[in-house]
């Protein structure tokens, strides 16, 4: 179990008629462990991202999962359930990803009675479990998505990923919707999740700053392509690649200057 | 900075409340801030700190309904007190803004020439072939290559980067001596906002520009400004010049921020967060605003809300600001609890 | 870019007219029994020999493909057959109307526009006491139907006022205007009521459109800000709520036509409907659809042309 | 984010007028409302409440004016209108109430399937509801009353039929807006079947807009079924519709007897009023201040 990787991609790629958004991207991420993808806007972490969670059609190039395939668009509800509990996702923007008439709680209740034969108490009880890992209280359980801060909510789609117990949690620029000092406790959250239980992540980010914090390894995506993978501390602190330099360059921080690069 | 000269743009006591949800809510309790000619003062908060405000009601920009308290001078002038023809004076010919978003900002049905020259030739009643040739020089000061196809375009044909400079050279064309620019670059990838950075830093230096800068990113805006102010919750909780930032902060809330974002290429920086959200205005209490997510919180801190005082050569409005330390840095202060990063979680 | 819009925009309009003259004719088939019955006119005791006499003259007996298509050619060609209520060419009947029902519209048309579009400008340019007048007005007027209205004016302006004819055509320019006045009233009231509405909502909007904001931080004069900005961008919307506007009256000219006792097509359709003269009711809706769509068309092709954030091409 | 601090700013006169418009919109919604329901009421308890029955003919009291007798005076032959009103009611409101329940259901659900399975379906159902679009309500329905005869309720297929692109547009809208927020990722991600979604999550969303759709569109039904009545295609005499009382009480206008047509305009007009009004705030209830 633990040699075969929990996720491998091998040539991914995505045209949108003639424009390649995706170029053949390869990854492999072990079991337990959180890798970063790093780029821009335009760079194609997100469409890769969407292609290996099943949301958009892959070109060319594969997907395995625990050595399986992706399912297909027809597949059976007991694939489907086995294929959730391997992968889930955690979107950017909090205020669209719960659905906005549905109590908090209620919503991971009905994950969780779709996936365990969980009924009446002990569903109740499995569910305040989640919350409160996620540190929300009872309060907050019976509210709907629009009395919660976007830090909050952004808790409760921790939550109710983390209610299949999934081997991968897929973070699609998950804090970047956040102010400053909320973004620190939710990648602060996500760092002791990680230490509580076997977990993967793929962290999909254009901000360097939070990478050192969550994962060990990154890749840097520019115009469909990877340009840079290796260690976090040795890519940031040593990039080989003039636009991985660049990229890094340009965060700023104490003694940081604005500069061209024309 | 002498006590002698006026500042070019002075927030005097400035309060303002907006009629929201059927009762005038605070927006901006306090903000004492002075701004000598050519110097450049970052303005960085969260949401609801009123940090957009408080720059829009330097042109006059408030919400209808808006109630003034204090006062925003410019050269010396009240602007709450100008009438409608000095306040278009200002706002063509010595002061400009630059928007966080040029793609909303800008008129998507009018061509990027009209909406660069629009100023020059409407108010300024310059002709429009001269007009049009300086703003053709103006972009190329900030970079923009194709300068005349770029004038025919329409917005939707341009980056947001792009489109962000023709925002920049729409500011600059009035020539104007305080350039006010809210988020420029929150909607930009980082290398084009270090691009964009750059030509504004320019600009400030070679025309002797005043710029007041808005943003949340505290290390952006110490990277371009000479000073730092930082608001919360409406307040301005603290002022200090930007070289001193790092390791003289002395209110919590500024070391907080500091802490949320450690340099990435320093290994083993920790990542430290603050309990609770950003508080909006109107929701701060009777006390110092911060003190219900500040770690150092004393029953006093809730009680009265801290007066502005001088720390070293800058100002802060707390009742118990963080020692100064010369010799170390010592960003575990900020937060005595060890385990409170953990609390924020559970 | 534009010749694949106007060209593909073309095509639909085709395709669409195509599916309501089959739909339109094929109705005739719909109905139970033998349609000669019905191409007869209701009431008569249907006589074997006159049904045979219309089997033949309207080939009755031949495929559905044949007749639909010696009808619609016959359409194309102003041929529209005969009615057997009035014993008279269709197109005769159409053509002695269509003057009536053309000023008729083109008259509510300027009314609308004149007083719509400006109610709605105002009412989104001053905001506050102005805006809920405007909406409170407008929401009653769009409630009352375009009879009740045609009642009302009868009643007050040609009975107890008496200053303007409540029946009949005129003859003369001068007059016929005179006597289409309260129907033009009638028949532009809740529509003009509509477009004051859509135009307010639109005005507003570009009033507190961030980009105006940015011309108003510029210093630019409110009556350029007003003019450029945001007259300029609320145009498009304001078009095409127009062009709903003046489709809206081609639908609904029969009624008003009916109640004025005004000679035009629209009563002729609702006349003929009532008597099941299938020829008349055929040719008129089918008149009727294609007037819709052309003018829905027209808009669509000027609303691009307006605004050239419409995707005119494939990709935006 | 700043885009709040903006928004607060732009959205600054409107603002305080949509506050001030909130709080009159409180007491309008209440009267609107309050009206909608007697009418309603008035046209289920007709029989009980009206004084007289609404056909009974009395040549003695012809064309009368307002009286003790007959509050609302009678007709040219000598109907008492008030018994004919509150008659009337039932046809007025149940015809448009099936046109627009039919119309909403079928639109909706047909608008809903098209931007959920998208592809071919969406292209095909949308390309039909297009055709449809072409005919004016109206107009369709003097086809089919040309076709089929004069009478109420080829009246109400007909429109129901022609009002139906007008719902599935707007719907169609929304759903696909629906269908592609992250919300309905996450679900499919974490393994609800697609039915589940649809009708657990996506419809329940779409219901304030369907609903408001319909409510706005009843009161707007009612007067293309009054009108339709009026010109002598819907309902028929002897029935008491109330665009029917409006024609018969035509001529008398000119007679100088224009109670029936004036009473039965000035009831349509009233609930039309109150129904677009009802909708108008329901929108606002259930739409506004949403995210």
């Amino acid at each position: 179990m633990t040699d075969i990787p929990v996720l491998e991609v091998e040539g991914l790629t995505k045209r949108f008629g003639e424009h390649t958004a995706v170029d053949g991207v390869s990854l492999r991420l072990a079991s337990g462990e959180s890798l970063a993808v790093v780029g821009e806007s335009g760079s194609g972490k997100t469409t890769t991202a969407r292609m290996i969670t099943g949301l958009e059609s892959i070109s060319s190039g594969t997907v395995t999962m625990g050595g399986r395939p992706l399912p297909g668009p027809r597949a059976r509800t007991a694939e489907r359930l086995a294929f959730a509990r391997r992968i889930q996702m955690v979107f950017q923007d909090p205020y669209t990803s719960l659905d906005r008439h549905q109590r908090i709680g209620d919503g991971i209740a009905e994950v969780l009675a779709r996936h365990a034969p969980l009924h009446g108490a002990e569903l109740t009880r499995r569910r305040d479990e989640l919350l409160d890992q996620v540190g929300l209280d009872r309060r907050q359980a019976d509210s709907r998505p629009r009395h919660l801060s976007g830090g909050q909510r952004q808790r409760a789609a921790i939550a109710r990923a983390l209610a299949v117990e999934p081997e991968l949690l897929v973070l699609d620029e998950a804090v970047a919707a956040l102010d400053v000092s909320v973004q620190a406790q939710i990648v602060n959250l996500l760092a002791e999740i990680r230490g509580q239980r076997p977990i993967s992540y793929l962290f999909i980010t254009h901000d360097l700053g939070i990478v050192p914090h969550l994962c060990e390894r990154v890749v840097v995506m520019r115009e469909g392509r990877i340009v840079e993978a290796g260690p976090t501390a040795e890519v940031l602190t040593d990039p080989r690649d003039p636009y991985t330099r660049d990229l890094i360059d340009s965060v700023p921080r104490p003694g940081w200057k604005p500069r061209r690069r024309t | 900075m002498t006590t002698a000269t006026v500042p070019l743009l002075e927030f005097d006591s400035l309060r303002v409340t907006l009629p929201l949800g059927g009762t005038q809510r605070t927006v901006i309790h306090r903000v004492d801030l002075a701004l000598a000619a050519g110097s450049a003062v970052g303005l960085v908060g969260e949401s609801g700190s009123g940090k957009s405000l408080t720059a829009r009601s330097v042109l006059g920009l408030l919400p209808e309904g808006a109630r003034i308290e204090g006062d925003v001078r410019f050269d010396g002038a009240s602007v709450p007190a100008m009438r409608q023809a000095e306040l278009r004076t200002l706002r063509s010919r010595h002061a400009a803004m630059v928007f966080q978003d040029p793609r909303t900002h800008i008129n998507p049905l009018r061509t990027v020439g009209d909406f660069l020259t629009e100023a020059l030739v409407s108010v300024r009643r310059e002709p429009r072939a001269q007009a049009e040739a300086k703003v053709v020089a103006l972009l190329r000061e900030v970079h923009v290559a194709d300068a005349e196809r770029r004038m025919r375009q329409r917005p939707s044909e341009l980056s947001g980067g792009l489109l962000q400079r023709v925002m920049i050279a729409s500011a600059l064309a009035v020539e104007p001596r305080l350039l006010l620019a809210d988020e420029p670059t929150t909607a930009l990838d980082v290398t084009t906002q270090a691009e964009v950075m750059a030509i504004i830093d320019e600009a400030r230096e070679n025309r002797g520009l005043t710029l007041l800068f808005i943003t949340h990113d505290l290390a952006l805006a110490a990277a371009v400004c000479d000073r730092i102010a930082v608001m919360y919750a409406g307040h301005l909780v603290e002022e200090l010049p930007a070289r001193r930032l790092v390791g003289d902060a002395a209110h919590r809330y500024t070391r907080a921020l500091l802490a949320s974002r450690p340099d990435p290429t320093v290994p083993d920086a920790r990542l430290r967060a603050v309990d609770g959200r950003p508080l909006s205005a109107f929701e701060a209490g009777p006390g110092c605003p911060f003190a219900p997510r500040c770690a150092a919180a004393q029953e006093l801190c809730h009680r009265e809300r801290p007066e502005p005082r001088a720390v070293a050569d800058g100002r802060a409005a707390c009742h118990f600001p963080h020692a100064v330390d010369p010799q170390a840095v010592d960003l575990d202060a900020v937060d005595p609890h060890a385990a409170d990063t953990e609390r924020t979680a559970r | 870019m534009i010749w694949r819009f106007l060209a593909r925009r073309t095509v639909a309009l085709l395709a669409t007219l195509l599916v309501a003259s089959v739909v339109i004719y094929g109705g005739l088939f719909l109905a139970p029994g033998d349609p000669a019955t019905l191409l007869v006119g209701g009431g008569k005791p249907p006589n074997p020999q006159l049904l045979a006499e219309i089997h033949r003259q309207y080939h009755l007996d031949d495929p559905f493909y044949a007749q639909y298509w010696r009808w619609l050619t016959g359409m194309l060609h102003g041929d529209a057959g005969q009615s057997l209520s009035y014993h008279d060419q269709v197109s005769h009947l159409i053509t002695a109307r269509i003057g009536t029902t053309a000023l008729l519209i083109g008259y509510a048309t300027v009314l609308i526009v004149l007083f719509g579009v400006s109610a709605g400008v105002v009412a989104g340019l001053r905001g506050g006491r102005t805006a809920t007048a405007v909406t409170a007005a407008t929401t009653t007027l769009m409630a009352v139907p375009t009879f009740v209205s045609a009642v009302l004016l009868i009643w007050l302006f040609a009975v107890r006022l008496n200053w303007l004819p409540a029946y009949g055509n005129g003859t003369g320019l001068a007059d016929q205007l005179t006597h289409l006045t309260l129907p033009a009233i009638a028949l532009a009231v809740s529509w003009l009521a509509y477009v004051a509405q859509v135009t307010r909502s639109a005005v507003d909007g570009e009033q507190r459109a961030e980009h105006v904001q940015t011309a108003r931080s510029r210093g630019i004069p409110e009556r350029l800000v007003v003019r450029k900005h945001i007259l300029r961008n609320a145009s498009g919307p304001i078009l095409s709520v127009a062009g709903v506007a003046v489709a809206g009256l081609i639908a609904g000219c029969s009624v008003v036509e009916q109640t004025f006792g005004l000679n035009g097509v629209g009563a002729l359709l609702i006349q003929s409907a009532a008597k099941q003269d299938l020829a008349v009711v055929q040719a008129l809706a089918l008149l009727t659809v294609v007037a819709f769509a052309v003018v829905n068309t027209l808009v669509d092709l000027a609303t691009a042309a307006l605004d050239h954030r419409v995707p005119v091409g494939g990709a935006a | 984010m700043t885009s709040y601090q903006l928004a607060s700013v732009v959205g600054r006169r409107a603002r305080a007028a949509r506050l001030r418009r909130l709080l009159r919109g409180k007491l309008v919604l209440v009267a609107a409302g309050a009206v909608v329901a007697l009418v309603v009421l008035a046209a289920v308890f007709a029989p009980l409440i009206a004084p007289y029955d609404p056909n009974a003919v009395d040549p003695m009291a012809v064309s009368q004016g307002s009286s003790a007798a007959h509050w609302l005076g009678t007709d040219d032959t000598g109907r008492d209108i008030a018994s004919r009103l509150l008659h009337g009611a039932r046809p007025s409101l149940l015809a448009p109430l099936v046109v627009t329940v039919g119309a909403g259901l079928v639109g909706t659900a047909l608008a809903v399937a098209a931007a959920w399975l998208g592809g071919w379906w969406d292209r095909a159902i949308t390309a039909v509801l297009d055709v449809v679009f072409g005919f004016p309500g109206l107009v369709l329905a003097v086809v089919g009353a040309a076709v089929f005869g004069a009478g109420l309720k080829i009246a109400v297929l007909t429109l129901t039929i022609a009002y139906l692109p007008y719902v599935a547009r707007v719907v169609r809208g929304s759903a696909l807006k629906e269908r592609n927020l992250p919300y309905v990722a996450a679900l499919r991600m974490l393994g609800l079947g697609g039915g589940r979604i649809v009708l657990r999550h996506v419809v329940p969303n779409l219901l304030p807009l369907v609903l408001v759709q319909t409510a706005t569109a009843f009161g707007y039904t009612l007067l293309d079924v009054a009108a339709f009545s009026f010109i002598g295609l819907g309902a028929q005499p002897p029935t008491a519709e109330w665009g029917l009382m409006v024609a018969q009480g035509a001529p008398g206008i000119l007679a100088g007897a224009p109670q029936e047509s004036l009473y039965a305009g000035l009831a349509i007009v009233v609930f039309v009023v109150a129904c677009s009004l009802l909708g108008a705030g329901l929108s606002q209830r259930l739409t506004g201040g949403e995210r």
